[in-house]
């Protein structure tokens, strides 16, 4: 996404740049300067960058903009022998040379004949700026409101007669809008006179969020007397509208942590719920999917690059069948002859917990692995004072989609009949012609392969490591229990439940507290509910 | 809703009013009421899912009904007391199917039912008296155990483990006895023995039998409660109840 | 009438349990102090602190047995009990640094001066007293389980989700012991013990002490609990566990029963733990772990829960496999760990001990029958002869 | 059934015969070298690195010759991340397996849990990784970073370089974070920093949900003053912190995190493109260009067999602790404990980020410290480095109670507490 724009980006400053050299083929001596001040840019100190670049701004000149682009890229070399800065690509051991004015090929060097440039986030703030007022003026709309959005994240004086113009010249509304509120932010940071200042002042508060909020509680530490009434009033009243919005964010984070819980303990409300297995191993399940994503990420990353955002999408069923498949071993060769026996089966999926974590440390190594996020699930958008990071959604709204999943399989299809038969009474079952240990197998099977698919969610957020299962499977057993064993709305509604309070808590008792106040509530609410909070009544449960 | 006149109340050992629950909307027991007298030995019919195990349920506490009275000896109100101490105020029940400690041995079984005081620290510190032991002697005798006193009740057959849970019962000296089929799953022998077993013991204690098996009931000859979907269909002698029309379309008609 | 609770406790195999753990209390140590290390019988140091260590995890184990084995309640919280002994043992070991820690500062313990505490909390108060200490390691562990069970079985919680909840007791400990805030040391817990009653905590003497009085404490522990499960009381906790309702109906108040072993095993964990800290030199939230309580399970499963020899044997083998297999193959032990509980569940059901006492009894069986054969043959013999 | 009794004597005879047999064939043609590092558990994920580091040094000197001419020979064991198997495992390392030094232990748990033992057994303890300082024992040599290493001067460059005047102290709730925040926030105020400017945040261990964190750290951000995070959160809860960060948006030139847990192993585990120009404070860092370094990263591939796995700053730490008691035992001529403590102090090896780092009288050892910034290929680019060699400082001066307290290992004070303002040595030792 980014590569792209900075591509369209050359194209256009390609454009500007033949139209430049028509225009100005005479001044060459402008292009030397400039050519003198890049190669200033090697060597010196941050601090000396810092000032070349606000010099190379200063001129104005969009020629150097990939040069800047490179340098905050880190891709800008000096070659040692003669001070000249290139553009650099890494071309096998060597390195692809390009000019930093021109754009035109520059031959290869050897990686030691070249020293980078080096960028800190200092340098790198003020190239960003100087890059917004630089391509303000871009034929591409999309490129200015870049700049446009660029400049009101960090606004300077200097950006205002820029701003100015290109408000003038500007026809794009979405534009036009986003560089009133820069003009507006700058303003305020420039010695610009107070009435000015006042409705700039207006139209920050206006615009409100996070960001005016900085800005203006900036502006009031360096603000003249006449003004600070204004800006308190605007802070004042920013602050509020984000206060709102502060509990709506702990629900959203609620829902989200919830949504993890139920990822976490869906699988298990099968295994443990329905079979009254006591899976300690379902843990490591969720692990065996998260490295399942990851393998098959690297096969991607190796073979088909471009794929890489469907990544997720392979894995899922890839998961599945891996994790259902070794709940299938795992049941014909171990749990079929603990039923009945449910706290035995404790043990030994314990043993089997522990032998999956030494197989997975001993193949893939204790260390954590790199599972990347799609595009599609990085970053975040804003929804009225709301910060909502896509990965999150995603995994609600993923959760969600598994757990109707299951329950359709469970209530709609024959299989699903077979299981419910199977469990609730295995005798009558069998005599009417189940064949009951096979839908054990599988309704296991189905059970493990869904942490498996829960692990390639988590993989998004969470370590992939060894211990990976580790930390959920406490949390999984409050939340089937909580919920009420057998019962899959029960395990819905517990995770949420959880995920919520655990999220309201938080800000007032701290993560730690919060967590514990969590564990002791349920503890009471079992005393309250001994069977969880969607317990079948009636005899059939006494016998 | 035939609510009866208290003035049975009193008298009676058992006492059940209007007594009404239900299960997740299923009504289990719609305003049952009937009325036992001290020493009568009662029999309980009625198809599956008539209520009888839920009525027990709530007489000895397992249950709470929604609805409805219950008085032991007329001015013991169950509803208000759990499962021991309704036991220890003398209503012993004996369930559908035979529950005894199988890894106890017999003689254990009964020393444990003895009616003793039950407290932590009395058990921590219990020691067997004479009389105790001759009470159990006397109890395996009655239910004709002697000979296995020594072995775990798990080795028993399963008429043989109905009969030590009877002898548990006797053990722990009720007033009342609430006794769930008793002889299912007994050979004809043994069923016979059985119900001569129970006139025994309904000689000095009020006994509620739930039974399906008229043949049973026709030994007993005793008066016959019939219930149907949670509330008394018919109540009189066995061949007054089994004439009755709703009685046989409910129940014998199947 | 305890005469005759400790009479009842006293079949054949618990004496020669108890001797042999009398006689190890004696024996180790002096073989240990009084040989030369070169001496074939020398016991090394190394070897006494690992038992005594071993011994106190199987007193652990027994008092997990008295409540899984014989009740049917699966606590997986023991592991807290078992800690919190451990912190009231470690804060009179704290108390007893005085004045030699880092800072030189006589009341408080070095991990509150340097986090700028400035008085001890009130709860660190009579922790100097041994016998207070002592008594603290017994009754929090007791109290917390009587007060959890008390609401527990009261409200019926059984079977799983108990296990679940007492899991969540531990869970919860955890987590509070690790908040610095607290007061316990936090992560680090309590450590750089100096002298237990007066006694160099690291001198070869201390350490038998110590291992003797674990090996004590476990025999007494031993007969307790077999007085217990011998006792009347015993029998209706097995009645409690096969057939609850049954036990209910013959009038019997079910929570007290399960309340009172459960606390009773609650204070003998904490023994244990009281034991274990001086021995391991450290005592730190990790104990709360509700990995530890499931392994003190798997140790009561693998010896034959519902015996009272087997979570010793147990935790002894256990343990010492992990100790061994730890040094001997580092990279691979969680495979055979893994792999023993899984074949224990499967072909040791009853565990070690409950199933050789199982073939055990198979051939009295056996010969019996053997005999009341021989014996009907040879009445049968005359009249054949006949 | 007393066949129980007898079975419970037998495997007693077993486990004694067997541990006793491990005391048995203690070679005397070979030195031992004891590696204490979790294999398994929670803390393998560090740990099991430095296992292989020290397998590959002391690998590398018997193709050197060994020492003293004989052979050195490993002796790993796994004590579980579980701290009372540390204590039990050193044990046997020293007494039963008779190693004549012993490198490990990660967390400041496990070395407090061993440091009795290698007291009482007097032998010799390496540990490598950075911790909270207030110790200095008699039998341990510190070659990780203490707090003056890593926290201030990063702290410094923030201020200098990045105008920070904000600050947020987040770490996880052990004494590690709890420790180096106390002397930044004490060395913070000393600056002339306002207490309303320090937000102070502890998570617990392995704590992975950092919404509402992130977000808060967001609105503390937004006051108007330059902010930046001093994270102190422990190794593992890191990956999902750091993902959170990136999807919420926070760029490293908006509010920048400087981490003193996080290394190139760390970041091996997620993807550094939206985190470049996020901070850490190490030694070491693996993209330091020297040969000395170049070299070890070429046989830590080769040995590794892996040409994906990282260097990082504990690894030197211990690749510098080991050259040291290498020199050490050599000018001693011999491994015994006493003497190599002795010719410890002074000793002075090469470090791997280009000079020599030298171990001080307080066990603790010379380093520079440098501040790198996070790349997209997961490696951290130089951006600052102390002028000159910094010296681990193991009793802060910005705590109140530790300010007047030195360590000296040297005869006559040979003190790890000695309080300069009383002229005592505090308790004995430790």
């Amino acid at each position: 996404m980014h590569a792209r724009l900075i591509h369209r980006f050359l194209q256009c400053l390609l454009v500007a740049f033949c139209l430049v050299v028509t225009l100005f083929a005479t001044d060459l001596r402008a292009a030397d300067d400039l050519r003198a001040m890049i190669n200033a840019l090697g060597g010196g100190s941050f601090q000396e960058s810092q000032k070349q670049v606000e010099a190379l701004a200063k001129t104005g000149d969009p020629k150097i903009v990939p040069a800047l682009e490179a340098l905050s890229e880190g891709d800008l070399y000096q070659r040692k022998a003669d001070g000249t800065v290139f553009i650099v690509k890494p071309a096998g051991s060597n390195f692809k040379l390009t000019d930093a004015l021109t754009g035109d090929a520059a031959g290869e060097e050897a990686k030691a004949a070249l020293e980078k440039v080096k960028v800190n986030n200092g340098l790198r703030r003020v190239i960003r700026a100087a890059l917004g007022g630089l391509t303000l003026m871009s034929p591409d709309a999309g490129v200015r409101l870049q700049a446009a959005s660029t400049i009101l994240r960090t606004p300077s004086a200097d950006a205002l007669e820029g701003l100015d113009a290109a408000l003038a010249a500007e026809t794009d509304g979405t534009v036009k809008a986003v560089l009133e509120k820069a003009l507006a932010a700058s303003v305020l940071v420039s010695d610009r006179p107070v009435d000015e200042k006042k409705a700039a002042i207006a139209t920050v508060v206006q615009t409100g969020g996070r960001d005016s909020l900085s800005l203006l509680s900036g502006a009031l530490l360096s603000a003249d007397e006449s003004l600070r009434p204004d800006i308190e009033v605007g802070i004042k009243k920013i602050e509020d509208q984000l206060a709102l919005w502060a509990a709506g964010q702990n629900i959203w984070y609620g829902l989200s942590l919830g949504s993890v819980l139920l990822l976490a303990a869906i699988g298990l409300a099968i295994t443990f719920g329905v079979m009254g297995i006591i899976n300690m191993a379902h843990g490591e399940m969720v692990m065996l999917g998260a490295y399942t994503t990851f393998v098959v990420q690297q096969i991607i990353r190796d073979s088909y690059p471009a794929l890489f955002d469907w990544s997720l999408a392979i894995a899922l069923p890839l998961a599945f069948l891996v994790t259902g498949a070794v709940g299938l071993v795992m049941e014909r060769g171990i749990i079929r002859f603990l039923y009945g026996r449910p706290l035995e089966t404790l043990l030994a999926t314990w043993g089997v917990s522990l032998i999956l974590q030494q197989a997975v440390r001993s193949i893939f190594g204790p260390t954590n692995q790199e599972v990347g996020n799609p595009s599609w699930m990085s970053g975040a958008f804003d929804l009225g004072g709301l910060t909502i990071t896509w990965n999150r959604m995603w995994i609600i709204v993923f959760s969600l989609a598994v757990f109707g999943f299951l329950l359709f399989l469970l209530k709609k299809t024959p299989m699903g009949l077979q299981m419910r038969a199977v469990t609730q009474n295995r005798r009558m079952a069998s005599s009417m012609g189940i064949r009951t240990p096979w839908v054990d197998a599988l309704t296991f099977a189905l059970g493990s392969g869904i942490a498996g698919i829960a692990g390639v969610a988590l993989s998004q957020i969470d370590n992939v490591s060894p211990n990976l299962g580790q930390g959920y499977i406490i949390d999984s057993f409050m939340v089937v229990v909580f919920g009420g064993v057998g019962n899959l709305w029960g395990t819905l509604v517990g995770a949420f439940t959880l995920g919520i309070l655990n999220k309201v808590l938080e800000p007032y008792a701290g993560a730690v507290l919060g967590k514990i106040l969590v564990l002791v509530l349920i503890i009471l609410f079992i005393q309250k509910r001994p069977r969880g909070l969607f317990a079948l009544k009636g005899r059939a449960v006494e016998a | 809703m035939n609510t009866l006149a208290s003035n049975a109340k009193p008298t009676s050992i058992l006492y059940l009013d209007g007594v009404s629950v239900s299960f997740d909307g299923f009504k289990a027991l719609n305003s049952l009421s009937f009325v036992i007298e001290p020493g009568e030995l009662r029999a309980i019919i009625g198809p599956n899912g008539a209520g009888k195990t839920t009525m027990m349920d709530i007489i000895t506490g397992k249950t709470r009904p929604d609805a409805g009275e219950v008085f032991f000896k007329g001015t013991i109100d169950l509803t208000q007391k759990d499962e021991a101490e309704i036991a220890q105020l003398g209503i012993g029940r004996k369930f559908q199917k035979p529950t005894v400690f199988e890894s106890h041995t017999v003689w254990d079984n009964l020393e444990l039912a003895l009616n003793r005081n039950r407290g932590v620290f009395s058990t921590l510190f219990y020691r067997l008296t004479a009389d105790d032991k001759a009470r159990i002697e006397e109890i395996l005798s009655t239910v004709r155990l002697a000979n296995r006193r020594d072995d775990f009740a798990a080795n028993l057959s399963h008429g043989q483990k109905q009969w030590l849970e009877i002898g548990m019962l006797l053990a722990q000296e009720p007033e009342l006895l609430l006794v769930d089929e008793p002889v299912a799953g007994m050979t004809d022998a043994e069923t016979a023995e059985t119900a001569i077993l129970l006139k025994e013991i309904a000689r000095t204690r009020s006994v509620v039998v739930v039974e399906h098996d008229m043949g049973f009931i026709r030994d007993l000859g005793v008066k016959v409660t019939c219930l149907a979907e949670g509330s008394v269909l018919a109540e009189g002698s066995i061949d007054f109840v089994s004439a009755d029309q709703r009685v046989i379309e409910n129940y014998l008609g199947r | 009438m305890i005469t005759s609770f400790i009479l009842k406790a006293l079949d054949r195999n618990i004496v020669i349990v108890v001797a042999l753990l009398l006689a190890i209390a004696a024996l180790v140590p002096a073989l240990n102090l009084l040989t030369s290390p070169d001496h074939p019988l020398h016991v090394p140091t190394y070897i006494v602190s690992l038992f005594g260590k071993y011994f106190t995890y199987a007193l652990l184990a027994l008092a997990l047995d008295l409540v899984w084995g014989f009740c049917g309640i699966l606590s997986l919280g023991h592991a807290a009990f078992f800690a919190l002994g451990g912190y009231a043992m470690g804060m009179y070991l704290m108390r007893q640094i005085g004045a030699r820690g880092s800072y030189g500062n006589p009341l408080l313990p070095d991990f509150m001066v340097f986090l700028n505490w400035k008085e001890l909390p009130w709860f660190w108060y009579g922790f100097d007293m041994f016998w207070f200490a002592a008594l603290m390691a017994v009754l929090v562990p007791g109290l917390l389980a009587f007060v959890f069970g008390w609401f527990a079985f009261r409200s019926r919680v059984n079977g799983v989700y108990l296990s679940i909840i007492t899991q969540a007791m531990t869970f919860a400990l955890l987590l509070a012991f690790f908040r610095n805030d607290m007061g316990f040391g936090g992560n680090n817990g309590l450590t750089d013990f100096k002298d237990i009653m007066g006694y160099s905590i690291q001198s070869n003497g201390t350490r038998s002490a110590l291992f003797a009085a674990s090996a004590i404490a476990l025999a007494l522990s031993l007969i307790i609990a077999s007085g217990i499960v011998r006792s009347k009381y015993g029998k209706i906790l097995v009645g409690v566990r096969d057939a609850e309702s049954r036990t209910r109906f013959l009038g019997y108040r079910v929570e007290h029963m399960k309340l009172f072993a459960f606390t009773v095993s609650a204070m003998m964990a904490g023994v244990a733990g009281a034991l274990y800290v001086p021995q391991v030199g450290i005592i730190n939230p990790g104990e709360f772990d509700p990995a530890n309580s499931i392994e003190v399970v798997i140790w009561t499963a693998v010896g034959g829960r519902g015996t009272l020899i087997g979570p010793i044997v147990g935790a002894i083998l256990v343990n010492g496999g992990k100790s061994i297999f730890t040094a001997a193959f580092p990279e691979f032990w969680l495979f055979a760990l893994g792999g023993l509980f899984v074949l224990v569940t499967l072909f040791l059901p009853k565990g070690i001990v409950g199933t050789a006492r199982h073939f055990i009894e198979r051939r009295k069986e056996y010969r019996k029958a053997k005999a009341d054969e021989a014996a009907r043959a040879f009445a049968a013999e005359p009249q054949a002869a006949e | 059934m007393s066949i129980n009794a007898r079975a419970t004597g037998a495997l007693l005879a077993a486990i004694l015969s067997t541990t006793a047999f491990h005391g048995a064939f203690a070679a005397d043609d070979t030195i031992k070298v004891g590696i204490l590092h979790s294999l398994s558990g929670t803390m393998a994920i560090s740990e099991t690195t430095l296992k292989d580091a020290m397998l590959m040094l002391i690998e590398e000197q018997n193709k050197k010759g060994g020492l003293l001419g004989k052979k050195l020979e490993a002796v790993v064991v796994d004590p579980a991340s579980d701290w009372p198997l540390f204590a039990e495992k050193a044990r046997e390392l020293v007494s039963v397996n008779k190693v004549s030094a012993v490198f490990g232990c990660w967390t400041s748990v496990s070395r407090k849990s061993v440091l009795p033992v290698f007291e009482e057994l007097n032998s010799v303890l390496f540990y490598p990784v950075q911790y909270e300082g207030e110790e200095s024992q008699r039998n341990v040599f510190y070659t990780g970073a203490a707090p003056n290493q890593q926290a201030i001067p990063a702290v410094d460059y923030l201020a200098e370089n990045e105008g920070v005047e904000r600050w947020v102290l987040a770490g996880t709730d052990y004494v590690y974070p709890r420790t180096t925040n106390k002397i930044l926030e004490a060395y913070l105020i000393s600056k002339g920093v306002k207490p309303e400017d320090i937000m102070i945040n502890y998570t617990p261990f392995g704590h992975s949900d950092w919404q509402t964190i992130v977000s808060d750290i967001k609105k503390f951000g937004s006051a108007g003053k330059k902010t930046a995070v001093v994270s102190t959160i422990n190794g593992d809860a890191n990956v999902p912190f750091y993902k959170e960060l990136g999807n919420q948006g926070v760029k490293a030139e908006d509010i920048p995190v400087v981490a003193f847990s996080v290394g190139e192993e760390e970041l091996a585990g997620l993807d550094t493109t939206p985190l470049v120009g996020h901070l850490a404070a190490w030694n070491y860092f693996q993209s330091v260009d020297n040969p000395a370094n170049a070299e070890f990263i070429k046989t830590w591939k080769a040995f590794t067999k892996n040409d994906k796995r990282v260097t990082n700053d504990p690894m030197e730490a211990h690749y510098i602790g080991f050259n040291m008691w290498l020199k050490a035992v050599e000018k001693a001529g011999t491994t015994d404990t006493d003497a190599v403590l002795d010719a410890m102090i002074g000793v002075s090896v090469p470090n791997l980020s280009g000079g020599y780092s030298t171990m001080m009288p307080n066990h603790h050892i010379t380093k520079p410290v440098l501040i790198g910034e996070i790349q997209a290929d997961g490696q951290f680019e130089t951006v600052w480095e102390t002028p000159g060699l910094v010296v681990g400082d193991e009793w802060s001066d910005f705590l109140p109670d530790s300010k007047d307290l030195i360590a000296d290992w040297r005869k006559p004070l040979e003190c790890g507490n000695f309080n300069v303002a009383t002229g005592k040595c505090g308790g004995k030792g430790s």
